[in-house]
């Protein structure tokens, strides 16, 4: 077929950033996959609350402490998360390895408290099917804040590397940025559920 | 570029691979729900030691592949057996009542499958009745091998999951029984 | 030819030949074992894809002769009924997880690429590991097959028949696990069609210019990212129960056997329509080649697609119309299964608009298509039956259902694969199909199939219960069954001779040429087979039948670098031009990644211990997957 | 009744009736009448729109058109705008008819007599709670009193079961902790075959059941001979036999009342030959059928649960033969 050039793209950039980016749109449609992921196991709670004549099924509301701390740290995060996020937008490989070295912490701090709040449930995932339930709400919540550390952790060094100063890193930073942000706001209504409904 | 990959590929992949697997394997988990009855017959020849305890299985266990231990479905109806047999009435779910723990690592008279298969089909001095006319020799056997799964130091990767029904202990394939914690 | 190719060198500078020499050196799979393991070619991926989905459908194909050989007289004792359970049940599982759904995405990571103008897929290294991942899959449940650990719960694993009690031994966790391999493998195809129809098309198409099927793989890849996450919650609580005790089925411990039905078909609905609109796109994109003249209803089309998406959603419990739920809801149900009529006669309708003002030329193709409309309708119709709760009490998980979802998924989902197939090869080979062999094939499927499944409606009437190993003599059923069985050969010979035509024209086939058609859409302005770069110059779009504009000549854009691979990012909408990027070059790492993944599902099965240790080599892989290498592709 | 295959599809198409003992084109009750016109019905609408749809794909094929893209356009548009909506009148229609139907099945559900039925793998308990006298247990067969409405209590030991008797009423499952009522009526006397429709494990298709309504006298007579005790052993082989039952495994697992057979894992033998069939309607219940069962079960439903207990000629002769007078 013959063809005949109409359109020139020599002069558009050569990786495209935010929303022009492929591992953007990655990023969002992975976290549609797990935030369906997340409501339907809430409906399973929900679900299983509903049919169960008291809720929780023999054992106390879960304590405030631990998950409550795992909460503030979480939305505490989010200010160091935000400005990284701009930090990588304006390309400022400086602020923005700092940046990856706070959120290291901050990544880690809610991961250790999560130990606590495992055992401040207060039931085993074998006691019954409210255990179940929370310890596989809870523990899909801690799988997402593991992956996404793991992914801090090896973004945190790959910014002391000669692969740091590229436009892709920053982008990939900005992509784990959102990333947490998700996993944070996704774990707000889990935190409603295990805390607040066996108290209702 | 066509000569890499694509169908051939694909087909080969799909076809090969299962076929080695065949090649490797056997009959993993077989149900043999009917013993001939001469094998039947033969799986009642345990030769016991004077004292009743310890002991040889019949040669027809070992001509079987050692089917009891070792077969997830043999050792779920032999949980079934346990149930239906009314075994809970004196060893509750392992822990035990009237009669021994079968879950604590103490085996009064041994651990090992002819001398269990001896318990139940003659039954024991101080409550332990016999079971042999209650019960074919095949599924004396069957739950045999259940008892000793549930009382086993090393989990089992045939033993039967948790049941449908209030927990009393966690279930035969969670854990060494012995190390399980009981409430 | 070859002249050097310097840095940030374009394809506007380049004649065709050093263009096709420059573009080649950096999009060819290398060749040997490690470029066949590396390859990240959407179009020899996609080939694999179907190349073995096809596969376990003839694998499948062989278990259904087998349990019609069994059923084929009463009281049959060809096989054992340990020995049905499994087959029914690896029938069930490979037809729906390792054949119908992965088909239709192994036909849209070939073409969505290619009739959206880019020169590949959306993470094509994800897509190298969905591939892998669907293979162990298969490999699993086969293979667990072969040596007696099929599972036998049947393809929708009620519990508790499929729980911690009642299912003894390793079946059912093989069979959870074949499910999160093949979710996975789905998820991630879906993530990558949906980024490659949003951002990656061709230059003006817009969105009202987007091929229908590209439009059907749209939709269908969010119905899997909306439903198979259910599936997902649904088996890996299963496995929690069975191996680490948790209680979500067990209604002693405050468990509800019934959570499983509605996790399972939360899904399972859905499932239907991502086997069924893929189809759908396929028929919207063959007919008006076939009736000379553009689709009737283009924007209609489109809406019903997303509307059945949808709907689907809705519809989950009339599945479980006879569990005794409360009236009212499973009225809410019947109305909106219902419903779905509605978008699916409109696609009818506009079909039938587009044959009404056309000049049909019967191509093999063409009568799929029309054997499509005789069998889908009937099967559409008793699906209406099906969606009635009174009616549906007596049909349920009778034969009448066999039959129905037979009719729809074979009907109205195989029939347009094939046609699709017959279609497509060409542009996969480079050969044509033969039409001599095509004609026998089609009407040796659509006879054999109506004859085969259409006695099984009267079956389930006269009171014949699915997944039965065997009947009585004196039921009655005895004659019906043995027609049907004999129709099962007829029909199995069908699929042979289309093997036989298939890999026989692969070889010795006529060559087809670019556009052997005369079609519309831009698959067809590229060679047969496409080149690795699937285009030389990227089209540009004006219309959505671009190969149908009166000059002759294809409007392309030029400037894109030729010592990297790159290609193009356009906006949602208009598809506006946005930026260059790059596509990364043939990788082992994806199959590394699925090796760890698979030893970490594996284990899993063994002890919930290898969820921790398999971590680590998964986390290595994918480091190393995801680790800078330095290559022109890097740059920015 | 034999089914040739090519009178059925036509029978089916004409809206036929099929009769048989398990066959939901064959009603008898007001349940399964509903159904049965509903069926018809649906049948009849959509077989039409089907042909409709056809018929216009063939005018279709043979047509040439010569109408211009926009005047096609316009037409096309009309048409398949009238064509969505009588598909939306007509998926109303039967979304009402179904509706109703519904309404009219559930209506009057009204039942004096219960029956409770408890399914396991592979067989279904079937209790008579007392009225005056002991509870009537028995198993794979339902006796009913002709035309009266019978509330059937369905629950569930092990896995998910299905209880549909097509004859005379849809499906209902019997679902483990979930209990689940249906409601039956037999109008006239006669056999209506059962059968589980829940897929559940090795001895799914050998899981039927009868439903044997009678006149209510008969019943009446039925169920006060069913409350009695097993009968004596009416001679030396039976008294053997008897005796063989009690020492045997046998008596583990099954109970015949007046014996010292006391088990529950299996059906209550105590009136077994009264039954129409052996093995959840498997076999007839003669004593030849007897014999075969009992020397080997696993022959004839491999995997079922119970197992082969080892006699000798002269012990399952004895048992067979007083097992066949339990009437």
């Amino acid at each position: 077929m013959k063809q005949d050039v109409v359109v020139d793209l020599s002069d558009l950039p050569m990786n495209g950033s935010g929303t022009a980016s492929l591992t953007w749109w990655g990023t969002v449609a992975f976290m549609l996959i797990e935030g369906t992921g997340f409501a339907l196991m809430i409906s399973v709670y929900l679900y299983l609350g509903s049919l169960a004549p008291a809720w929780p099924i023999e054992a106390p509301p879960p304590e405030w402490g631990p998950g409550t701390g795992v909460t503030l740290l979480l939305l505490a995060s989010l200010v160091p998360n935000v400005l990284l996020s701009r930090w990588a937008a304006a390309r400022d490989l400086r602020k923005v390895r700092a940046g990856l070295l706070i959120m290291a912490v901050f990544g880690t701090a809610p991961l250790v408290l999560r130990v606590w709040e495992f055992m401040a449930l207060d039931v085993s995932w074998d006691s019954n099917a409210y255990g179940s339930a929370v310890w596989m709400l809870l523990g899909l919540h801690t799988t997402h804040i593991l992956t996404d550390l793991l992914e801090t952790y090896v973004l945190a060094a790959l910014m002391f590397t000669r692969h740091a100063d590229n436009p892709r890193r920053f982008g990939d930073v900005q992509d784990g940025a959102m990333y947490w942000n998700f996993v944070v706001l996704t774990w707000l209504p889990i935190y409603a559920c295990l805390y607040g409904i066996p108290r209702l | 570029m066509d000569r890499v990959g694509g169908w051939k590929d694909g087909v080969v992949l799909a076809v090969v691979l299962p076929a080695l697997v065949l090649l490797g394997g056997c009959r993993l988990e077989d149900r043999e729900t009917r013993p001939d009855p001469p094998v039947a017959q033969a799986l009642g020849q345990v030769a016991l030691m004077p004292n009743g305890i310890g002991g040889s299985p019949p040669e027809v266990y070992a001509a079987l592949g050692r089917p009891y231990r070792e077969s997830a479905f043999h050792l779920s109806q032999g949980k079934r057996l346990y149930e239906w047999f009314g075994c809970q009435a004196c060893h509750a779910d392992g822990q035990g009542g009237s009669g021994p723990s079968l879950i604590d690592g103490w085996w009064n008279y041994g651990p090992d499958l002819p001398t269990l298969y001896t318990t139940i089909h003659d039954g024991r001095p101080g409550g332990m009745p016999a079971f042999r006319d209650r019960m074919t020799r095949d599924q004396i056997w069957q739950l045999a091998a259940y008892v000793q799964a549930m009382g086993a130091y090393t989990g089992s990767l045939a033993a039967p999951g948790r049941s449908d029904r209030p927990q009393t202990r966690p279930a035969e394939n969670r854990l060494p029984a012995a190390s399980a914690p009981l409430r | 030819m070859s002249a050097r190719i310097q840095d940030d060198q374009r394809d506007t500078d380049l004649a065709d030949a050093p263009l096709d020499a420059a573009l080649r050196r950096v999009w060819d799979t290398p060749r040997g074992v490690w470029g066949a393991l590396a390859t990240v070619d959407h179009k020899v991926i996609g080939r694999r894809y179907i190349a073995t989905a096809f596969v376990f459908l003839a694998f499948g194909g062989v278990l259904a002769l087998l349990m019609r050989w069994q059923l084929a007289r009463p009281e049959s004792r060809v096989l054992t009924p340990d020995l049905y359970n499994q087959i029914f049940t690896v029938h069930g599982t490979s037809m729906m997880f390792l054949f119908a759904v992965p088909v239709m995405e192994a036909m849209a990571v070939y073409l969505v690429p290619l009739m959206v103008g880019t020169r590949n897929i959306a993470f094509p290294r994800l897509n190298a590991f969905s591939y892998w991942m669907y293979l162990v899959g298969g490999i699993l449940l086969w293979g667990a097959f072969l040596v007696d650990m099929g599972p036998d719960i049947g393809w929708f694993a009620y519990v508790p028949l499929a729980g911690p009690q009642y299912g003894a031994g390793k079946r059912v966790d093989i069979w959870a696990q074949m499910i999160t391999f093949t979710e996975i493998s789905a998820l991630a195809v879906a993530v990558e069609i949906v980024v490659t129809v949003l951002k990656q098309r061709a230059p003006g198409m817009s969105l009202d210019r987007i091929p229908l099927f590209v439009w059907a793989m749209l939709v269908t890849s969010f119905i899997i990212i909306m439903a198979m996450p259910a599936v997902m919650v649904a088996s890996t609580a299963l496995i929690l129960d069975r191996l680490v005790g948790t209680h979500f089925f067990n209604p002693a411990e405050g468990g509800d056997v019934l959570l499983w039905q509605h996790l399972f078909w939360f899904f399972g609905h859905p499932e239907v329509y991502i086997i069924f609109l893929p189809a759908v796109g396929m028929i919207s994109s063959i007919l008006p080649t076939f009736v000379r003249r553009p689709i009737f209803g283009y924007l209609p089309l489109v809406l019903a697609m997303v509307s059945v998406g949808i709907l689907s959603f809705g519809l989950w419990v009339h599945h479980m119309f006879t569990t005794g739920l409360p009236r009212l809801g499973e009225s809410f149900f019947t109305a909106s299964s219902m419903a779905i009529a509605l978008p699916s006669g409109i696609q009818i309708f506009c079909w039938l608009a587009t044959i009404w003002y056309g000049r049909p030329v019967y191509r093999t193709p063409f009568l799929f298509i029309l054997a499509f409309f005789f069998t889908f309708i009937m099967g559409g119709m008793t699906g209406v039956m099906v969606a009635s709760v009174p009616l549906d009490t007596q049909l349920h998980d009778s034969y009448f259902v066999v039959a129905h979802f037979h009719y729809v998924l074979v009907g109205g989902a195989v029939f347009p694969l094939l046609g699709g197939v017959y279609y497509w090869f060409p542009k996969f080979t480079g050969r044509m199909m033969s039409e001599r062999v095509g004609k026998w094939v089609a009407g040796l499927l659509f006879a054999a199939f109506n004859f085969t499944f259409f006695p099984m409606h009267v079956l389930g009437l006269l009171g014949m219960p699915r997944r039965v190993y065997t009947y009585q003599l004196d039921m009655g059923w005895g004659g019906l069954n043995l027609f049907v069985s004999l129709s099962a050969v007829v029909l199995a010979a069908g699929f042979l001779l289309f093997f036989y035509d298939a890999v026989r024209s692969a070889r010795h086939g006529e060559p087809a040429g670019d556009n052997p058609w005369g079609a519309a859409t831009l698959e067809w302005a590229t060679a047969s087979p496409p080149p690795s770069y699937n285009f030389a110059r990227l089209p540009v779009v004006r219309s959505a039948n671009p190969l149908w504009e009166d000059d002759g000549v294809l409007p392309v854009a030029g400037g894109l670098r030729v010592d990297r691979r790159e290609l193009l990012v356009t906006t949602v909408g208009g598809a506006l031009p946005e930026a260059r990027e790059s596509s990364p070059r043939p990788t082992i790492w994806p199959l590394w990644s699925a090796l760890a993944t698979t030893a970490l599902l594996l284990g899993s099965i063994l002890t919930p211990w290898a969820v921790v240790w398999g971590a680590v080599p998964v986390t290595i892989a994918l480091i190393g997957w995801f680790w800078p290498g330095g290559r022109k592709e890097e740059e920015s | 009744m034999r089914t040739r295959p090519l009178p059925s599809l036509a029978l089916l198409l004409l809206c036929g009736g099929c009769a048989g003992w398990q066959s939901a084109l064959d009603p008898q009750g007001p349940s399964a009448q509903a159904l049965g016109q509903l069926l018809h019905g649906f049948v009849l609408v959509l077989a039409a729109i089907w042909l409709a749809v056809l018929v216009v794909l063939a005018v279709a094929l043979r047509r040439r058109s010569r109408a211009t893209p926009q005047a096609a356009d316009r037409h096309a548009g009309i048409a398949v705008g009238t064509a969505c909506v009588a598909t939306v009148l007509v998926i109303t229609g039967l979304t009402l008819a179904s509706y109703v139907t519904t309404r009219v099945i559930s209506a009057g559900a009204e039942a004096p007599l219960v029956v409770r039925v408890r399914a396991l793998q592979w067989w279904w308990e079937v209790t008579y709670p007392g009225e005056a006298g002991p509870d009537v247990v028995t198993a794979n067969e339902i006796r009913i009193p002709a035309g009266r409405p019978v509330r059937i209590e369905l629950s569930a030991a092990d896995v998910i079961h299905s209880f549909w008797v097509p004859n005379l009423a849809g499906k209902q499952d019997l679902i483990p902790g979930r209990d689940n009522v249906l409601t039956l009526t037999a109008r006239r006397p006669g056999q209506y075959r059962g059968q589980c429709a829940e897929f559940c494990g090795m001895q799914h298709a050998h899981m039927a059941f009868m439903v044997i309504a009678e006149p209510p006298e008969a019943f009446a007579a039925w169920r006060a001979a069913q409350q009695a005790d097993s009968a004596a052993p009416a001679g030396a082989e039976e008294a053997f036999g008897r005796q063989v039952f009690e020492q045997k495994p046998c008596g583990a697992c099954h109970t015949v009342r007046g014996t010292e057979a006391r088990g529950t894992n299996g059906p209550d033998l105590t009136h077994l030959a009264s039954r129409a069939t052996l093995a959840a309607g498997m076999l007839p219940m003669t004593r030849g059928a007897l014999a075969a069962w009992i020397a080997d079960p696993q022959t004839i439903k491999p995997g079922n649960n119970m197992p082969m207990v080892p006699l000798t000629p002269a012990e399952l002769q004895a048992v067979s033969a007083w097992l066949a007078t339990l009437r």
